[in-house]
């Protein structure tokens, strides 16, 4: 990690105009996602990952989106800046994204194959127009793709329709889509939460070996630790529109330091350990219409004082583990 | 007995106009049984027919064989009077609790509709009745009288619970209670379950796709395949040692939340087949490592027994071939 | 594809003669003897007794249900006691004028409403948004053939840009028919003159009667491509780096298309119901008009000859819509 | 953004193309070097069958293809020799002998014979519909003979001093062109709907249902021409607004059935000549004398007195004249009959006490023809008038056909009905026949007037030929009906046509219905 | 654990009637705010209050009472606009300003009617298609369809051709066209509610087809049916003025809209106030039931809020 990271993202801040009020859905997310890295980031119902992750490909509606502050630096340049264009032109390119329900992510009215070579003629569009695949070699593109994403009989599926493909199917044709350009990031929200536990399985084997083959940097966001562990290397916790903690995967699990990390790993029941008692996070997630100021964990936090009113930084542990909190420390 | 499924059949008739016939099979010869104040866990995947069988036992869709005992009666195609009694015996707690209840009742009302069914409970009695189960819920007061859309998920599906425990049931179905909720939400509910069980020595058919969650509240697990139970034992043995090879991909298959991951054998291939048309054999053959040619392909296997209270549906286990 | 056409045209067989059972139940619950009716008002009453027996009114209703369905489908759709011509020639001779109105004006409205839909969704609460708003809130509540009226007075009457009825100049020699319908038949014949004249004509009355279906199709068309561009697939493909244009005017059009292209339908049988005020305030010689005047004089067997005509086009048109729908759905096509 | 520029481009355009179409052809219509008269009417022309109907519609059209023996003409109305060049009378007033032009053609080339005249008064009596009810008392079909090809002679069953005065509503038909049309025995009659075996002044070139007919100049017409013309458009136009814009923009050039109001407003328009001559139309408020309110005469003189004569006046822009007997002007014998009702609340309510229903608290019905704006006032009119009475009016407006079916029966007949009349003559029995026997179920016999004695003086009249004889009668039969109230008497309209300057020729008479034209005359300049 | 925590919360007193009715105000501040926001929701409200309030004391405000039931008055004739009379005289005298007042209470009595009979067979019906299902669903389906198969307007006009002219029969024809709409919607609305897992707990929990209809289902198909009925207030309007226009309707002297456009359109173009007034009251009285109709459906209904 020398250098300057393929992907910084500096101080965030993201609102939201509802019916009722301003929802200040990111508050100040820095974090950075090195060459090659596996980045995960957890967390539970609305503590703001996949705004997290729209935002990067500026995804998020606006209105009623607003991004307050912050930078995205992607090999340094700031994709924020010229009101979106920037951004623009490296969708597909650069960073591309798959998502979570993948039956919703793809136009019901049109086969797959049309969609795929769709975006494989989309991700040419900066390309001079002599460069530019042909419309047979985009189906050829497409056909490839499906193969490598292990699609059973590409030609059949390549004129089917999204609603005649299974949810592992359809997951796989979103991932031919994304990796047909050939990106340096791929962004995945969730991608596997809406699918069975054995077809979980093959979509996180398969994203680990298109990792390897196409040497991918990858975020992936889940509220599945499980799922997270599987795949990345580092690991971002974050709560109600923060990060609380940055780490490994081994410190996460082994030396978690904020309280909520703790309260999460101590909330998930363990399919591998035999019977042991679970403790929940008492209270329930603060309105970020009116989010608590300071530290947002404070309303639920077990250890909180008055420290806790002013927002604490996220602070460097060394070997890049980084915590929020001004009481962290391995818990009671 | 608290519960006794034998041999249940849930056939369900999709055909569409000018399409032929169509049936969904969704529970196949399913049989199990719960003893008082016990917890099984039924597992499976989505289309696996556990959602089914639960609302079989209660009388939610009808089966198209076999027979459901409840308490010690047959309940199949029940009187009313055996179905009133079912409904004291046996109450649910359904999935999503955004949807099961009703937006346009308060909470007050949501809670007292048992209590107007089957009592003649009414008015200051009533509303103590209420008050009484949403203080065994841990709910606060006033939310008696705020309508579901104020709650969060983890509020609504207590007041479900409270619903449901409304007529001091002896059995409780609970059909994937915590599958919509946030982790730290579901560990606040499992632990609440658990203590209700050991409260009111209540009998739990748990019903779930999340093996760690069955894991920690069950003392018996089933698990499913298809509409059928492909291996049914006491939790630990299953956990342990499972039988089925379906049993032990399942196993393999979930992520585990710890830094270091096991190396897991490669992933289940295939997608689960549509439950309308079966393949003949066992259900599980096109997917299975083990799959015998000639053999799962063409004939059911028949359950085999593996232990005290542990049996598997599966060829290999076929004491005649060994 | 094939399989769904024909099934909904089997179904469309079915709701005709369920039409067929309407009008005739409405022929049941008029008051006074149909015998009469049909003999009109000179007859003598051994004429309305030789019309009942050769009508069969003197048998059970499902024996004259069956009798009614057999004259119609034979053509023999009763006589009109005011001109005493048959009520087949007269439905023959009007209806290309309705149809070619009616065709004509749901042209306009789509081929306007869905682009200022798309407009007005795409350029959400900006003033081109605001303004066509206000064009469809009006639009829809405009009585028609007030409006009818008003364009009359105004266009043809005060500033007399437009004839004020008719299909056509009085003076003009009709082409020779080929599909009946002027617009196409003066071209067919290379007559431009004339087609300019009948467009020149055909330009109030389709106004009247598009300017309400103009409104709904764009708010519907509005209010679907808004919700499409929230939809999934939309951020997918915005994500893969498609074009705007791409997205909007294939991705989310598409889609938008099936709710408008319900509400077309129903607004195409509001213009056909529409017809008979439009005809009635521009002298239109079509089905309308002729319905209308039949109603005025009580002539019954043109009033329900007109509904089953412009029922079963009603359907028709249906039929097509249908198909469009499961043309633009795949999903529709492994339906019913 | 392109998308909304050539949005707004398209619509420029549109307007651009409706701007440059602007036709304003102030003048008359052309085909080829021929003129065309445009006559713009509301009233439709169902059917051109002369045996078959006739209404102001429809006999402007039959009067315009077809010849009778008669014809009338001028103010006042007189029958002038047309096909019959001369006619004789046998002593005893039985026998009519009529001696035919040799020149008149049909249209098809056949010429007219005594045989065609035959044929066709025996049509028309054999079919009983039309103009059949004028004779058919009189005269029966096997005494009309051919006598030779150009003499006819009829002999009535007894004498009838009226006789020669409908002769010229009798059109007459080639038979051989009729019956080679002929279905299932009909006579022609499916045929004839449509289309036309005549020999007046113009054939028939086109029709357009529910929008216009279009009539040819034969321009050898045996009786020649006074101007020249191509042709007559005979254009339906549904609403009185739209017949004024056509007149005005020149798409039409003579215009009948405007409401007052257009016709006051049109009036003043430079280029129009508008025509006020008055009529031998009576309006009256038919009573039905057997209907449950109306058969009381004490109740019919109450509403008699009651209503608003004034109003007649008024709704007509003052070219209207209260009828002062229940002749109308122009009838032979017309005297001013002393104590016609006027308004009068007062007596009104004296006769109101007399009757069944002293205290009013009735509802009785007002029938007229729907669309008609002129009887529709008139019913506003008597509504407001009857208030004091304490009687309401239901106002029922009914097609004319309609009408004429409720009135076709004593039970159904409608206690009021409107109804303008026009004699087909200025013979008084053109009028007093309307309230004998004969006359009940018809348009104008919807009150079954039911008084023997005046039955017994119209049919004594009647066949009576000596005028002094005749007079006395008929002043009798005035008197005695205004007694007996009938109906309520009302007024007499001036027919009110307009056309442009440029339309020469016209010709009135009286005799007409209300919009009935005459095409023959017209002409171009 | 969290149990003895939450019980805290527990309150001592019983609840006050703002505590009780907590729900219920907050729903209505929500119904308040939404419709506020939306400025022509607001409108479409104003347009429907003055047109009710005008309906409730028209006839104490109008100039000229007698006018209403066909007054004769030919002495002041077809007079334009003036402070006299703002809307003008008609061909009899009568002042038109008067006429349209009245008017809108006749307007309002039929699309009360109209609507109210349509939902009285609609709604039942689509409930029963859509709970019970199958051959009782296909029937019901099936009818309606073919209702819906013709356009409205015609058979409208074939009804009251068959039955006569006159305002009870338009009433009638377009109630009998105007059902099967409501079938559909509620038949829809049922079948997707149908699926709700609240339906499946409360039968469950024991409850019979009808409880679950009528306590479980009405209630929530209400927000659609209401949102309908306002629009369909407004289009009963449109189609008794449509008959009214062709003569088919309500019959002079009847201040009927549709029926006095019908007539004034002799009087175009000189007299166009005539015309015109009628048919501005019935553009501004259809548009204020549109607008409140869709202000209605923004609140009543959640997923269409923008």
């Amino acid at each position: 990690m020398t250098g300057t990271p393929l992907l910084a993202v500096e101080d965030l801040t993201v609102e939201f105009d509802t019916f009722d009020g301003v929802y200040k859905a990111l508050d100040g997310v820095s974090f950075t996602l090195g060459r090659g890295e596996s980045l995960g980031i957890v967390g539970e119902t609305g503590c703001g990952k996949s705004v997290t992750a729209k935002s990067i490909l500026g995804l998020v509606p606006s209105p009623p989106g607003r991004t307050r502050a912050g930078r995205i630096l992607f090999d340094g340049d700031d994709l924020l800046e010229d009101g979106g264009a920037r951004v623009r032109d490296i969708r597909g390119i650069d960073i591309a994204m798959i998502f979570q329900d993948p039956m919703t992510y793809l136009n019901p009215v049109f086969t797959v194959g049309q969609q795929l070579v769709d975006v494989i003629r989309a991700q040419q569009r900066l390309m001079p127009a002599s460069e530019r695949m042909s419309r047979a070699g985009a189906r050829a593109l497409a056909l490839e793709m499906l193969e490598r994403v292990h699609l059973p009989n590409p030609e059949r599926q390549f004129s089917a329709y999204p609603h005649q493909l299974s949810g592992g199917m359809r997951q796989r044709v979103l991932i031919a889509q994304a990796l047909s350009g050939r990106p340096r990031i791929l962004v995945a929200d969730e991608p596997t939460t809406a699918l069975d536990v054995t077809i979980q399985a093959q979509i996180l084997s398969l994203i680990r070996e298109l990792i390897a083959s196409f040497q991918l940097s990858v975020i992936l966001i889940s509220h599945d630790l499980g799922v997270v562990a599987t795949v990345c290397d580092r690991i971002v916790v974050m709560y109600a529109g923060q990060i609380v903690e940055d780490a490994s995967v081994t410190e996460i699990f082994d030396n978690p330091q904020h309280p909520y990390t703790q309260g999460l790993l101590a909330a998930v029941p363990h399919p591998g350990r035999p019977v042991s008692s679970l403790s929940g996070i008492s209270g329930t997630l603060p309105n970020l219409l009116d989010p608590p100021s300071g530290c947002r964990f404070r309303t639920r936090c077990e250890r909180a004082t008055d420290a806790c009113g002013t927002r604490p930084a996220l602070e460097q542990l060394g070997t890049g583990h980084r915590v929020a909190c001004w009481h962290r420390g391995a818990g009671p | 007995m608290m519960l006794e499924v034998r041999d249940l059949k849930v056939h369900f008739d999709v055909s569409r106009r000018g399409r032929g016939r169509t049936v969904v099979q969704a529970v196949n010869e399913v049989s199990l049984h719960l003893e008082r104040g016990e917890a099984l866990g039924l597992v499976g995947e989505s289309g696996s027919g556990k959602s089914t069988v639960g609302k079989a036992i209660l009388q939610l869709v009808s089966p198209n064989a076999g027979s459901i005992r409840v308490g010690g009666e047959e309940m199949t195609r029940p009187d009313r009077e055996r179905e009133t009694r079912l409904r004291r015996t046996a109450q649910m707690v359904f999935q999503d609790p955004h949807s099961s209840l009703n937006p346009r009742m308060t909470i007050m009302r949501s809670v007292a509709e048992p209590l107007i069914l089957h009592t003649r409970l009414r008015g200051q009695a009533m509303r103590a009745r209420v008050a009484e189960l949403l203080g065994i819920v841990g709910l606060p007061q006033h939310f008696q009288f705020r309508y579901p859309h104020e709650l969060s998920g983890g509020q609504k599906q207590r007041v479900c619970i409270a619903r449901a425990i409304a007529l001091d049931p002896d059995l409780l179905i609970l059909d994937e209670p915590t599958s919509a909720l946030d982790v730290s939400v579901q560990a606040q509910i499992l632990e609440f379950l658990r203590s209700l069980q050991q409260d009111r020595g209540l009998s739990y058919l748990f019903i779930s796709h999340n093996l760690a969650v069955v894991r920690h509240l069950c003392n018996r697990v089933a698990v499913m395949y298809l509409g059928r139970i492909v291996e049914e034992g006491p939790t630990e043995e299953v956990f342990r040692s499972p039988q089925h090879p379906y049993t032990r991909a399942l196993l393999g298959a979930v992520p585990l939340p710890q830094a270091r991951q096991p190396l897991a054998g490669d992933p289940l291939t295939g997608d689960i087949p549509s439950p309308v048309d079966l393949p003949p054999g066992c259900s599980f053959a096109s997917r299975c490592p083990q799959a015998i040619q000639g053999l799962c392909d063409r004939r059911a296997p028949d359950d085999f027994v593996r232990g005290p209270g542990h049996r598997a549906r599966c060829h290999l286990h076929d004491p005649a071939r060994a | 594809m094939l399989n769904f056409a024909l099934r909904r045209m089997a179904w469309m067989a079915v709701m005709l003669v369920g039409l067929l059972a309407i009008t005739f139940s409405i022929s049941h619950i008029a008051p006074g003897d149909p015998a009469a009716l049909a003999a009109g008002p000179d007859a003598t009453r051994e004429m309305v007794e030789r019309i009942r027996f050769e009508h069969g009114l003197d048998r059970p209703l499902p024996v004259q249900f069956a009798l009614y369905l057999g004259n119609i489908l034979q053509g023999n759709w009763g006589t009109s006691i005011n001109t005493r011509h048959a009520v087949w020639d007269d439905l023959v001779l009007f209806f290309p004028a309705t149809f070619e109105l009616v065709v004509f004006s749901i042209l306009i409205a789509v081929g306007i409403g869905i682009p200022l839909g798309v407009l007005a969704a795409v350029r959400q609460n900006t003033w081109l948004d605001h303004s066509i708003r206000l064009v469809t809130v009006g639009g829809v509540a405009l009585p028609m053939f007030w409006l009818g009226l008003m364009l009359q007075l105004a266009l043809a009457l005060h500033f007399g840009w437009f004839p004020l009825g008719g299909r056509m100049d009085m003076m003009t020699e009709p082409v020779a028919p080929i599909t009946h319908l002027l617009l196409v038949d003066t071209l067919l014949h290379g007559e431009f003159a004339i087609f300019v004249e009948c467009l020149h004509h055909i330009v109030l009355p389709a106004a009247a009667l598009s300017i309400p279906a103009l409104a709904s199709i764009i708010r519907v068309n509005r209010a679907e491509m808004l919700e499409t561009l929230n939809q999934d697939y939309v951020v997918n493909a915005m994500a893969q780096g498609l074009s705007l244009f791409r997205i909007v005017a294939i991705y989310a059009l598409r889609n938008a298309m099936l709710p408008t292209m319900a509400m077309i339908g129903l607004r195409f049988g509001w213009m056909l119901g529409g017809t008979v005020l439009v005809e009635t305030v521009f002298d239109w010689p079509g089905i309308g008009l002729y319905a209308v005047e039949s109603a005025i004089n009580s002539d019954f067997e043109p009033i329900m000859g007109s509904t089953i005509v412009l029922g079963f086009f009603f359907m028709l048109t249906n039929l097509f819509i249908d198909i469009v729908y499961a043309l633009l759905d795949p999903r529709v096509r492994e339906q019913i | 953004m392109t998308l909304t520029r050539s949005l707004v481009l398209g619509l420029g355009a549109l307007a651009v193309v409706a701007g440059t179409m602007i036709t304003d052809a102030e003048a008359f219509e052309r085909r080829g070097d021929q003129k065309i008269l445009v006559v713009a009417s509301r009233q439709k022309v169902p059917i051109l069958d002369p045996s078959i109907k006739y209404d102001a519609s429809i006999r402007t059209m039959q009067q315009a293809l077809y010849d009778g023996l008669l014809k009338y003409t001028g103010t006042p109305p007189e029958y002038v020799p047309w096909l019959a060049e001369r006619w004789d009378v046998s002593d005893d007033g039985l026998t009519y002998t009529f001696h035919l032009v040799k020149n008149a053609k049909f249209h098809n080339g056949d010429p007219v014979t005594a045989e065609a005249v035959r044929w066709s008064y025996a049509r028309t009596l054999e079919l009983g519909q039309g103009p059949a009810w004028m004779l058919n008392a009189v005269l029966k079909a096997e005494n009309i003979k051919a006598i030779d090809d150009h003499t006819v002679s009829m002999t009535l069953d007894r004498a009838y001093a009226p006789f020669l005065s409908f002769v010229p509503w009798w059109y007459i038909m080639n038979p051989a062109q009729v019956m080679a049309n002929e279905v299932d025995g009909d006579m022609g009659q499916k045929w004839l709907i449509e289309n036309e075996a005549g020999s007046g002044p113009f054939r028939l070139k086109r029709i357009e249902h529910g929008n216009l007919l279009e009539l040819e100049r034969v321009q050898d017409y045996w009786r020649g021409f006074k101007g020249p013309l191509g042709g007559v458009i005979y254009r339906l136009i549904r609403e009185s607004s739209a017949q004024r814009a056509a007149l005005q923009k020149g798409e039409a050039d003579i215009v009948t059935g405007l409401t007052p109001d257009e016709f006051e407003a049109v009036s003043k328009t430079p280029g129009m000549v508008t025509s006020t001559a008055p009529a031998l139309t009576a309006f009256g408020l038919k009573f039905n004398t057997k209907a449950e309110y109306t058969s009381d005469i004490n109740l019919r003189k109450a509403i008699a007195w009651a209503y608003d004569y004034d109003a007649f006046v008024k709704i007509f822009n003052g070219r209207a004249r209260l009828q002062t007997s229940p002749f109308t002007d122009d009838i032979k014998g017309k005297i001013t009959v002393p104590g016609m009702p006027h308004k009068d609340l007062a007596k009104a309510k004296e006769f109101l006490a007399k009757s069944q229903w002293p205290d009013g608290g009735i509802e009785i019905e007002y029938v007229y023809v729907q669309g008609f704006e002129v009887e529709r006032q008139m019913g506003l009119v008597l509504i407001d008038a009857l208030k004091p009475l304490n009687i309401s009016v239901s106002m029922i407006p009914l097609t004319w056909a309609n009408m004429v079916a409720r009135g076709s029966t004593q039970e159904s007949s409608p206690q009021l009905m409107a109804i303008f009349a026009t004699p087909v003559s200025t013979d008084p029995d053109a009028v007093a026949s309307q309230y004998h026997k004969s006359s009940w179920g018809r348009y104008y016999g919807t009150h079954y007037y039911d008084n023997k004695e005046v039955h017994d003086l119209i049919e004594k009249a009647r066949y009576l030929s000596n005028w002094e004889e005749r007079r006395p009668i008929y002043e009798e039969i005035q008197m005695r009906l205004v007694e007996d109230q009938p109906e309520i008497f009302g007024m007499m309209r001036e027919r009110m046509i307009v056309f442009r300057d440029w339309v020469k020729g016209f010709e009135y008479s009286p005799v007409r219905m209300t919009s009935e034209l005459d095409l023959y005359p017209l002409y171009i300049e | 654990m969290t149990e003895s925590a939450l019980q805290r919360d527990l309150p001592t007193t019983d609840p006050t009637w703002a505590e009780r009715n907590h729900a219920a105000l907050r729903t209505l501040r929500l119904y308040v705010r939404t419709l506020f926001r939306n400025a022509s929701a607001v409108l479409g409200l104003g347009l429907v209050l003055l047109f009710l309030a005008i309906a409730a004391v028209g006839p104490w405000i109008i100039p000229y009472p007698e006018d209403a039931a066909g007054a004769v008055h030919m002495d002041r004739k077809l007079q334009p606009p003036s402070a006299e009379h703002w809307f003008g005289t008609d061909e009899v005298g009568n002042d038109v300003f008067s006429r349209v007042v009245l008017g809108t209470r006749l307007t309002l009595q039929i699309a009360l009617i109209v609507t109210g009979v349509a939902i009285l067979i609609g709604v039942p019906l689509g409930m029963i298609a859509g709970y019970v299902g199958g051959a009782v669903q296909e029937v019901i389906m099936r009818v309606t369809d073919i209702f819906l198969g013709v356009p409205g307007l015609i058979l409208a006009i074939a009804i009251v051709g068959a039955l006569g002219p006159g305002i009870a029969n338009a009433m009638l024809a377009l109630s009998l066209v105007w059902w099967p709409g409501y079938v559909r919607l509620v038949q829809a609305k049922t079948l997707s509610l149908k699926n709700e897992i609240y339906v499946d707990a409360a039968r469950s929990m024991g409850a019979g087809p009808m409880r679950i209809v009528f306590v479980h289902l009405l209630p929530n198909c209400t927000s659609p049916i209401v949102v309908k009925a306002s629009m369909d207030m407004g289009m009963a309007i449109l189609g008794a003025a449509s008959l009214g226009f062709l003569g088919l309707g309500a019959q002079p002297p009847e201040p009927e809209w549709g029926a006095m456009i019908s007539i004034a359109r002799n009087y175009l173009p000189d007299w166009w106030w005539y015309s015109f007034f009628p048919g501005l009251a019935i553009f501004i009285t259809v548009m204020g039931f549109n607008l409140l109709g869709d202000g209605l459906r923004d609140i009543l209904d959640p997923q269409h809020r923008e």
